[in-house]
């Protein structure tokens, strides 16, 4: 047990830290459109062309190939230094890029991976049906081999950021005579294919805003070479891709919450008063999620140090698990520090659109139920 | 003793149930667009139907039932997600009988004019808005607006704001404004000893509250029924089936002390105020849990515009916050003596 | 809707009233053995003495045979009285009297409700095995025929002072061919009959008193006709049984844990302070409790309610789910206002006891779990 | 940074553990009776084991291992539920090593003298026991007293406290005295500026509940496993299998936690209060819920005293209670600035 850094690693912290600070964008992140996508793809290729895209990523590809130790020391600086959200491209950075690392061609890769670090290409998921839910083994979109092509007709839904987006990271049914979990592929999509439509889905917290599309695909034809992983592989990609869902790259929101969470005793101290606060139900709970926060660091820097020793694996959803009902708790005590001023909801960030928006966080990481049933088996060895 | 509805309890609430499954469907919010909604024109209707005036006196006008017909009329009300606007309406035309504005009254009483409502923004200490900021629901196209507090009750005219000032409501179904009081009293004021609408205010409140938690519960309960995930109901899977009984068993909390507090309120006794206390507080919370519990029930699809989830999380806020959220209420509580 | 009482009502509760305030006993109950079952028999018997014994019980067999509004003032009463629990009766007169009265047969009622009523006889429950849990349907106590007797064999566990009682309701299996919850048998059960044995088992609240024992049947041997609701009816008769577990009578424990709530209320501003407790994170654990407190006896009301229109039934177990839920978080929080006391656990009644208490409490009144399965499927018809 | 033990500390992890489940199972505290441990036994072979003098420096007359090695141990005596007696040993023996008073380290080092351990009973506020007087822990067979407070630790005699007065412990197995300090100050005092023995408690007491609460953990798991109910074993029920989950969530984050603490505190960082602090908060919550919940799952079992679950719960209370509760943590991490 350690928290030493190395004189190498204390180095690379104040590079990273310089950098950052002279470079993070200033300018307010638009709240949505093309703006918003010429945003978050402007700050991409500022990282790139700068060389610090691609922590995780292998060199060859484009990316820095750093160790564990030190994406965590960048994201940590990347937190403190208050840079944006990498929001849109998220998909491409998180999940469809370290498929293809993972399990993509030499060809796939040569052609996707630089231009999703490059700031180039959003990319987004099609994974959840109309009927699926979270159970992916469930998913109907029906994918025809002909000749040299897939053609593919189904529908998609609670893709974010579909309209916005280039390519997609899609599972669709390749044999539907096999097992439910059998007979699925995972395929490139260009979002320009013709016979994908698309249908925007409102969201509770930004009736303005389009977050979520539904996307219908009526014989939209995709060449087989873009299959990942190989034919009927599917289930084995997908389930590598959500491995990834919650990387190192989560050490970020972990020091975020952090942030908000002192922001919220300074705030509940100016609006009640700093010996009140002391004593009052609200400090009770400022207090608990100060330690929670700490304890939500520390597991995440657990994560890191069994990745070091290659174990872990589904022991990351403790963590998960922890963070995401400690992330909820704070939202929710933001709304309430507000008091009868949470009654209003402005277009710009703010903590009512943050409480509000928690309900679709605790959904994305895989809902909390099934969280628990991975714990319940795989960790702790429970029946099914 | 019997807190169940008589015959002619259930006769109302059997109308007032048709009624708004005919004029007020839920998916009404979601067809009007995302900003406001259109249940003003449910308030002549429901004058005309007499649900407006159904707790006051006839002698001041009114139908002359009890408070608990009032209390079954308003869980319905929050059941159908109608504009807390009814509020101001029902209340504001107490207000105008029991000042002695017989004219504003009856006019009030057919539901052809609208009454937005003032709640305060003030903190209790620190910085921030002060006493005289306010948030005006569903004010903007109402002339007066309904201002209720411990000490009574009062109607004042929307020129007695200024600085007026329209916001996103974080319920974005009611319109919102900021404003500040410029008024030194109100136009029409009842004292709390002449009659104490603060309690009434709040035990219609927690009424409406229990509407909320039951339409959340019975949207949860119906999904987990027809909703089927690894080849079976989600509702058969432990996980979810108590967290629909949980629901069930708050809703069930809630309307038993809903209805408890209305016969006291009725009957005059000494406890009306704080059983309408611990209706308001027990009555949000379970709207708030319920809500949210129905959105994870829900998965992805509860946070979506398209279910209408997100109306129930949204109006419990409303209620919470509206006339002393859980943190006051709780701190009022516990200054009542020992109820019998 | 109405709180209205009638005349007649009104001058029964002050009967009642003048009653309970002239005979209540003043002595506190001894803690434990023999000298405990001679206070509460006694205690019984004055109530039956007096002609208040049994409200609920039909007149024929020495009841008081009061409707539902009326035994709701009685218990009502009886809790602003501050009068005893019936604690050694309880199951003579919650459980077993009540079986009896539904599914037992005249000579059966003629022999054993009077006893039961007049604190002659002590009964306790024989209805948990070792390995059956909450299962009742897997019991494996046999009970073999052999002429006009039943040859019992077997164990049962739990047995709430089992060693103070006369008689015991017991469940048996019968037929040991038929599916699971078929061929059990209902029996009284004499405590005397040779071939049972005894052995204590310690709780955590209190080593050095017996509450619980475990009983051996070797052989024991038990007439025929002590078989209730006839030979393989035993799970129909005792679901009437568990559903008389909590009746009007726990309208005392609700009034009990307000009168608590209360108590805890001043406590808690002796101790810290008026001003403080106001906005103390107690303070608000305090208040909420208040209203839940109110909560639940509104919903005991409706219970009452239902029952005079003969609906409800399965509607009951809302109530208890809430009544077990709120009275923990009462003894949880009596605990948390004493402080650094807590660590005390003084041998008479006390908060710290009743804390413990509390966690016995919840499985007693069948464990929350399956408590909300029966709410999800037979209240809201939610899939099995 | 690497917050899994390195090999030589797996050793000693290893080495603690198998001396713990062959000296001290759990089920010793039946066997042993009703009232009282036998664990005084432990002190001289845990002594002669070196575990007494495991974080104190060398030149002080320890092993001179750290903070870490310290909390991986009193976590182990935390899972195998070892008297809180082991704290007054371990902290007596530090004080009397900084105060230089060598004899009485060597002799505390080699476990052959007990130590109390007094825990103030006075109230913040309000009337009740005052500032003199205290709860006496495992002191009835002991010469010397631990305390320790936010200014220091020191080490009294028994003589030291007046009116001592055997009560029942809520945790039978601890014997518990009720007395009052008449002493001026301690025999022996180290002030928090030569040594910090305030956060080393909080942190090491944090690391025994993580032990408690993993021990509650694993004896619900295993039960889960082999109890069967409606024909399965009831592990397989998502109602119980998710009351596993959240104690392995909980128990992970306890132990994370703990772990960083104890790095922060050998590295002498400027956060080794605050991370103690939090440390003691997570702990003794996730042992308090940890063990409620291993009650649960046994069902009327977890309430006997022939199932181990209760010493969980009574112990979580006695590591909650002692040296502040959660509710003075609580408004004790709020006074830290924020952590780096």
């Amino acid at each position: 047990m350690n928290l030493d850094f190395t004189a190498e690693d204390k180095i690379f912290r104040e590079e990273a830290r310089d950098w950052l600070q002279a470079n993070v964008f200033k300018e307010r992140r638009p709240h949505g459109g093309e703006a918003m996508r010429a945003y978050d793809l402007a700050w991409q290729k500022c990282q790139y062309d700068a060389g610090w895209a691609g922590v995780s990523w292998p060199k060859e590809y484009g990316g820095m190939g750093l160790d564990l130790t030190r994406q965590l020391i960048w994201y940590e600086e990347y937190a403190r230094a208050h840079a944006p959200d990498n929001h849109l491209c998220f998909v491409g950075l998180n999940h469809g890029g370290p498929t293809l690392i993972a399990r993509g061609d030499e060809a796939q890769k040569r052609t996707h991976l630089r231009p999703i670090l490059a700031g180039e290409k959003i990319w987004c998921q099609g994974f959840s049906e109309p009927n699926a839910g979270s159970d992916l083994g469930a998913l109907r979109t029906r994918a025809v081999i002909d000749g040299d092509e897939l053609v593919i007709t189904g529908s998609k839904i609670w893709t974010s950021h579909g309209h916005l987006s280039d390519m997609q990271e899609l599972l669709v049914r390749t044999d539907p005579d096999a097992p439910k979990h059998k007979g699925i592929s995972w395929v490139i999509f260009d979002m320009k294919t013709p016979g994908l439509e698309l249908r925007p889905i409102e969201i509770m917290t930004a009736p303005n805003h389009t977050h979520f599309v539904q996307c219908f695909y009526d014989e939209a034809r995709v060449p087989l070479a873009n299959v990942v992983g190989g034919l009927n592989n599917g289930w084995s990609v997908a389930m590598s891709t959500l491995g990834f869902e919650r990387g190192t790259a989560q050490i970020k929101d972990q020091i975020r919450y952090a942030f908000l969470v002192e922001q919220m005793i300074e705030r509940a101290r100016a609006r009640y008063g700093s010996e009140y606060i002391t004593h009052d139900e609200l400090g009770s709970r400022l207090a608990q999620l100060r330690a929670d926060m700490a304890a939500a660091r520390a597991m995440t820097y657990m994560v890191v140090s069994r990745a070091q020793h290659d174990i872990g694996g589904s022991l990351a959803s403790l963590m998960r698990a922890m963070v995401g009902d400690v992330q909820q708790r704070v939202r929710r005590l933001a709304f309430d520090i507000i008091g009868a001023d949470a009654l209003e909801n402005p277009e710009d960030d703010d903590w009512v659109y943050f409480y509000l928006r928690s309900y679709a966080q605790t959904i994305a990481a895989g809902t909390s139920q099934i969280q628990r049933n991975i714990i319940g088996e795989r960790v702790l060895g429970l029946p099914r | 003793m019997d807190l169940l509805p008589s015959d002619d309890q259930t006769q109302i609430v059997d109308t007032i149930k048709s009624f708004l499954a005919g004029e007020a469907p839920v998916d009404r919010l979601r067809e009007h667009g995302a900003i406001g909604n259109p249940d003003a024109a449910l308030w002549p209707k429901l004058g005309e139907l007499g649900f407006l005036g159904l707790g006051l006196a006839e002698e001041l006008g009114g139908i002359g039932l009890s408070a608990s017909e009032e209390m079954l009329v308003f869980r319905e009300f929050g059941y159908h997600l109608v504009s807390i606007g009814i509020f101001g309406i029902v209340l504001g035309a107490r207000v105008a009988a029991v000042a002695g504005d017989d004219a504003l009254r009856d006019e009030l009483l057919t539901g052809a004019r609208r009454v937005g409502i003032a709640n305060p923004r003030g903190a209790a200490a620190g910085p921030g808005p002060d006493a005289q900021d306010y948030h005006l629901f569903e004010a903007a196209d109402a002339s007066l607006v309904l201002l209720v507090d411990e000490q009574g009750a009062g109607l004042l005219a929307r020129e007695d704001f200024v600085d007026i000032e329209s916001v996103h409501s974080t319920d974005s179904v009611l319109t919102l404004e900021r404003a500040r009081l410029a008024a030194d009293k109100p136009r029409l004021w009842v004292a709390r000893s002449a009659d104490n609408i603060h309690s009434r205010a709040l035990m219609l409140l927690g009424a409406y509250a229990v509407g909320l938690g039951e339409g959340a519960r019975d949207m949860a309960v119906d999904y987990a029924k027809i909703r089927e995930q690894f080849g079976k109901p989600i509702g058969a899977f432990q996980a979810i089936k108590h967290i629909c009984a949980d629901m069930a068993m708050r809703s069930e909390a809630a309307l038993c002390q809903a209805s408890f507090a209305s016969l006291v309120m009725a009957d005059g006794l000494p406890d009306t105020d704080f059983h309408a206390v611990a209706s308001k507080i027990v009555a949000t919370e379970v709207a708030m849990k319920n809500a949210a519990a129905n959105i994870q029930v829900h998965g992805a699809f509860g946070f979506t515009s398209e279910a209408n989830a997100h109306h129930y999380l949204k109006r419990a806020h409303v209620a919470d916050l509206l006339w002393g959220s859980l943190r006051e209420q709780r701190e009022r509580i516990l200054t009542f003596p020992t109820p019998a």
